[in-house]
């Protein structure tokens, strides 16, 4: 079972990436479920989400001891690093977070998602950087439901997007 | 000597560019800079041209804006 | 250098919640300067209503209470009735004060309850992120009215000055406007003149702050401003609709 | 028959406009928006009405009126709008009238805040509003049953004349779970004959809740509760997951009864027979399961987002046989499982009273 959460500032597609992963899952016939943080505080603040992924029926949607935490910002870094479960994998955004993780017990990356999204010319695309990271590490999901749940969750005049969404998931492939 | 000063209060400023489009002089512009909240505070970046008329600051939404100004002319 | 321009006292330090751009940060700072500037902060409460503005009681440095859904003028009513002395405000949306509240905003003008009004007028609910306020422009989209809103489902856009100036009541009724630095002046005295009406002892005065919603809206703050400029004023024009004061030839 | 992955917001209005909806009344509250949202986009499309009220007030009052008229209606809401229907509620109860009443719980008292909370248990089981009457009251446990509890809502409603509510709360509202559409589209309606539709060629239909007096009254009331026990003889759901060897069994319903599944499975991985009780019809409540349960030596955990409201409901069933114990979180804080399994091992260490 993956229990995964997902962090950062509104606007930096952490919604959106924790529902590529839910809906990827889906696409395997696993038992998932996606449960946003909500409310006003989500624009401009600080939000995240929780990713459940799993062979039978899901209990808790909430995470609360995460298999994997891919954090955006700083102020994520400082709420969740310390939660990730012993054995667990941490996978941050160096290019807005100037910190290092003092834990021993968990697998560590550091991707500078922002810095390879503004090379492929797009920043909105750095959650995708991340996404890469977290399939090369993890066999969480294949690359190839991924790829379909692109075409699904992306509405149609947006599917000349995913060529540029599929090379950010290959950059961030190379960070390990 | 510019007639009047604008200080940017960074912390507070969430980049929403109304004081910007307010000034009729082009003083201010969104920076370069990240604030804690992840947004780019406004930047005087033609200070000289500052005459201190205030009307950034009246359009500023979250007070981020304090002016001061060489012997008020009028008010 | 002299400093001509600060946060006015009557604004605490706590930064504002709303989304950038959002001018219900400009209404607040000049109802912060009205008390300012009537020297009223320590005999001044507000009453904050549900909507974007629920945290208002955060941001003014002032006696406060915190009322439930479109009741704020009842619960200001409650207030001056037993502290007649005192100045006593609410600060209400649209949807608050024209949709659920209606009757307590017609009532309250109808008694001509001795208290100020401050509305907030977006044309749309901010809080529950964009759904048809009962201002909401014909043709205008929000999460309620996906395919824009029509005469034939929805009715009509409520105008409140002009409805609540049918009241004998009333003894002050303003719309202003936010969308630029003069009109932005101009709501300032509107706002202090409907404070100085209370402390007349004249009656209910309300002044109708047309405002933006930009997150809502779908557009950038500095478009959202010309959106209320282009749609919003032809439909709600600015002006006095009811001034006592005018009468008596002050 | 393809999955979809849905907030339970957006499943269970899909599953209302296709169990025949003809009008929903509503009024913008979080963390219930979606729906609204989702009628206005779709119920007028699909032969429904959808109209945003001036109030929650009003939003029932206009219930009252369609499902009067005979047709199927629902308005959903989150607690403070809940609170302001209770009016409403007791009216449409006492007229009898059948309408689906979706609360997607938040934390109170007062206007509390948008989190997510099961502090409405009261109100939503002992009626909530003035007079002797009941609700049904249907608690989902993830999305697909906020989907299938809101068809069987529909049919439930009109097959005892009885408003039905959706006890839901923040997180089922605003989860992402795959569900699953039946593609049978038959609509199960009953015939309406009490309906006030118009008076053609039949005896005028009143539509009222006035009974003045008394020995009247009484007879109607008497009427009214051989109803609510037909209720409870016929429709009680619940679902158990190792309650056989289980010394602890842990009681919840919604949210709480996927944390207390988690902490279950946790506790199994330690040897500590732990089962799970998940009441689906909180009225009626599954009181009489619950007693058969209850032996010496057992106890049960009432797992809640909420001061301790279900658990009085626990404590009437199990009648004294069994010690029932509290684990809850409060304020729109979500109990953890590991906070449920150190509880269990405090009962089974002794180390509660």
């Amino acid at each position: 079972m993956a229990e995964i959460i997902i962090a950062g500032f509104g606007g930096q597609g952490v919604l959106v990436l924790g529902q590529m992963i839910t809906y990827s899952g889906m696409i395997e016939d696993k038992a998932v479920s996606w449960f946003p943080s909500y409310g006003p505080e989500q624009r401009g603040g600080t939000c995240n989400c929780s990713v459940v992924i799993a062979e039978d029926e899901i209990g808790s949607p909430l995470v609360t001891v995460p298999t994997t935490a891919i954090v955006m910002n700083a102020p994520s870094f400082d709420r969740f690093e310390p939660k990730v479960g012993k054995g667990g994998l941490l996978i941050y955004n160096s290019s807005l977070i100037d910190k290092k993780s003092e834990r021993d017990d968990i697998r560590v990356i550091a991707v500078p998602a922002n810095q390879i999204a503004d090379e492929l010319g797009n920043a909105r695309v750095a959650n995708m950087v991340l996404l890469g990271t977290l399939l090369e590490a993890t066999n969480v999901v294949k690359t190839e439901s991924v790829e379909k749940a692109l075409k699904n969750v992306l509405s149609e005049r947006h599917h000349d997007l995913i060529p540029l969404n599929m090379q950010a998931l290959e950059r961030g492939r190379a960070y390990q | 000597m510019p007639r009047g000063q604008v200080i940017v209060n960074q912390e507070l400023c969430k980049e929403c560019s109304l004081c910007v489009v307010a000034c009729p002089h082009g003083v201010l512009a969104i920076g370069k800079a990240i604030n804690k909240k992840g947004y780019h505070p406004v930047e005087a970046v033609a200070p000289e041209k500052c005459t201190g008329c205030t009307m950034c600051a009246v359009m500023c939404p979250d007070v981020v804006l304090t002016i001061k100004r060489k012997s008020p002319e009028r008010k | 250098m002299k400093t001509v321009f600060q946060k006015p006292e009557a604004l605490t330090d706590m930064p504002m919640h709303y989304c950038p751009g959002c001018t219900h940060g400009i209404i607040h700072r000049l109802v912060g300067e009205a008390i300012d500037s009537l020297a009223i902060r320590e005999q001044t409460i507000g009453v904050a209503s549900v909507g974007c503005s629920v945290f208002a009681y955060d941001y003014f440095n002032c006696d406060m209470q915190q009322a439930a859904h479109g009741r704020a003028p009842a619960v200001a009513t409650g207030i001056k009735r037993v502290l007649p002395e005192s100045m006593v405000f609410t600060y209400q949306g649209d949807g608050d004060l024209a949709s659920i509240g209606m009757a307590e905003i017609v009532h309250a003008a109808a008694r001509g309850e001795n208290i100020t009004v401050v509305f907030v007028n977006n044309a749309i609910y901010g809080m529950t992120s964009g759904q048809m306020a009962p201002t909401s422009l014909l043709g205008q989209k929000t999460a309620t009215s996906p395919r824009g809103r029509t005469v034939e489902e929805m009715g009509y856009p409520i105008k409140m000055c002009e409805l609540l100036a049918t009241l004998e009541g009333p003894a002050y009724l303003a719309r202003v406007s936010t969308h630029d630095s003069r009109h932005v002046l101009q709501a300032g005295k509107a706002i202090k003149k409907a404070f100085e009406i209370q402390q007349q002892k004249k009656g209910f005065a309300m002044v109708e702050v047309l405002s933006t919603c930009s997150v809502n809206w779908g557009m950038t703050p500095v478009k959202a401003l010309g959106w209320l400029e282009e749609n919003m004023i032809p439909y709600y024009p600015l002006g006095v609709y009811r001034d006592v004061t005018a009468k008596e030839g002050n | 028959m393809a999955k979809i992955l849905m907030k339970g917001n957006e499943a269970l209005s899909e599953a209302a406009i296709r169990a025949g909806l003809k009008a929903f009344y509503g009024y913008p509250i979080t963390p219930q928006n979606e729906v609204p949202a989702y009628m206005a986009e779709h119920l007028p499309l699909r032969g429904g009405v959808y109209l945003q009220a001036e109030s929650e007030v009003s939003a029932i009052n206009m219930v009252y009126g369609a499902a009067g008229a005979g047709v199927r209606v629902m308005t959903s809401s989150s607690s403070p709008g809940i609170s302001l229907k209770q009016e409403g509620i007791s009216y449409i109860a006492a007229a009898q009238l059948p309408c689906v009443i979706v609360n997607v719980v938040r934390n109170g008292p007062g206007l509390g805040g948008i989190q997510p909370a099961q502090g409405d248990y009261f109100q939503a089981v002992k009626g909530g509003g003035h007079g002797d009457y009941r609700l049904i009251v249907l608690a989902p446990g993830n999305v697909q049953e906020m989907a299938d509890l809101t068809t069987l809502g529909f049919d439930l409603a009109d097959k005892w004349r009885n408003p039905v509510m959706i006890l839901s709360d923040g997180i089922l509202g605003q989860m992402m779970e795959p569900v699953v559409f039946s593609e049978d589209g038959a609509v199960s309606e009953v015939d309406k004959p009490w309906a006030t539709n118009g008076a053609a060629g039949r005896e005028r239909n009143i539509v009222n809740s006035l009974d003045i007096i008394p020995d009247k009254a009484e007879k109607n009331m008497l009427r009214l509760l051989e109803k609510y026990d037909q209720i409870k003889a016929e429709e009680v759901r619940w679902q158990e997951h190792n309650t056989e060897d289980a010394d602890v069994i842990l009681v919840g319903y919604g949210t709480s009864a996927r944390v207390a599944r988690s902490a279950m499975e946790l506790a199994r991985k330690e040897g500590l027979k732990v089962g799970l009780f998940r009441p689906i019809t909180l009225w009626p409540f599954p009181e009489q399961r619950l007693a058969e349960l209850a032996k010496a030596g057992r106890s049960f955990l009432a797992v809640e987002m909420s001061a301790g409201q279900m658990i009085e409901d626990v404590r009437l069933a199990v009648n004294g046989v069994s010690p029932v114990h509290l684990s809850n979180r409060l304020g729109g804080m979500v109990p953890t499982p590991e906070d449920v399994l150190e509880k269990v091992r405090e009962i089974l260490e002794g180390r509660v009273s």
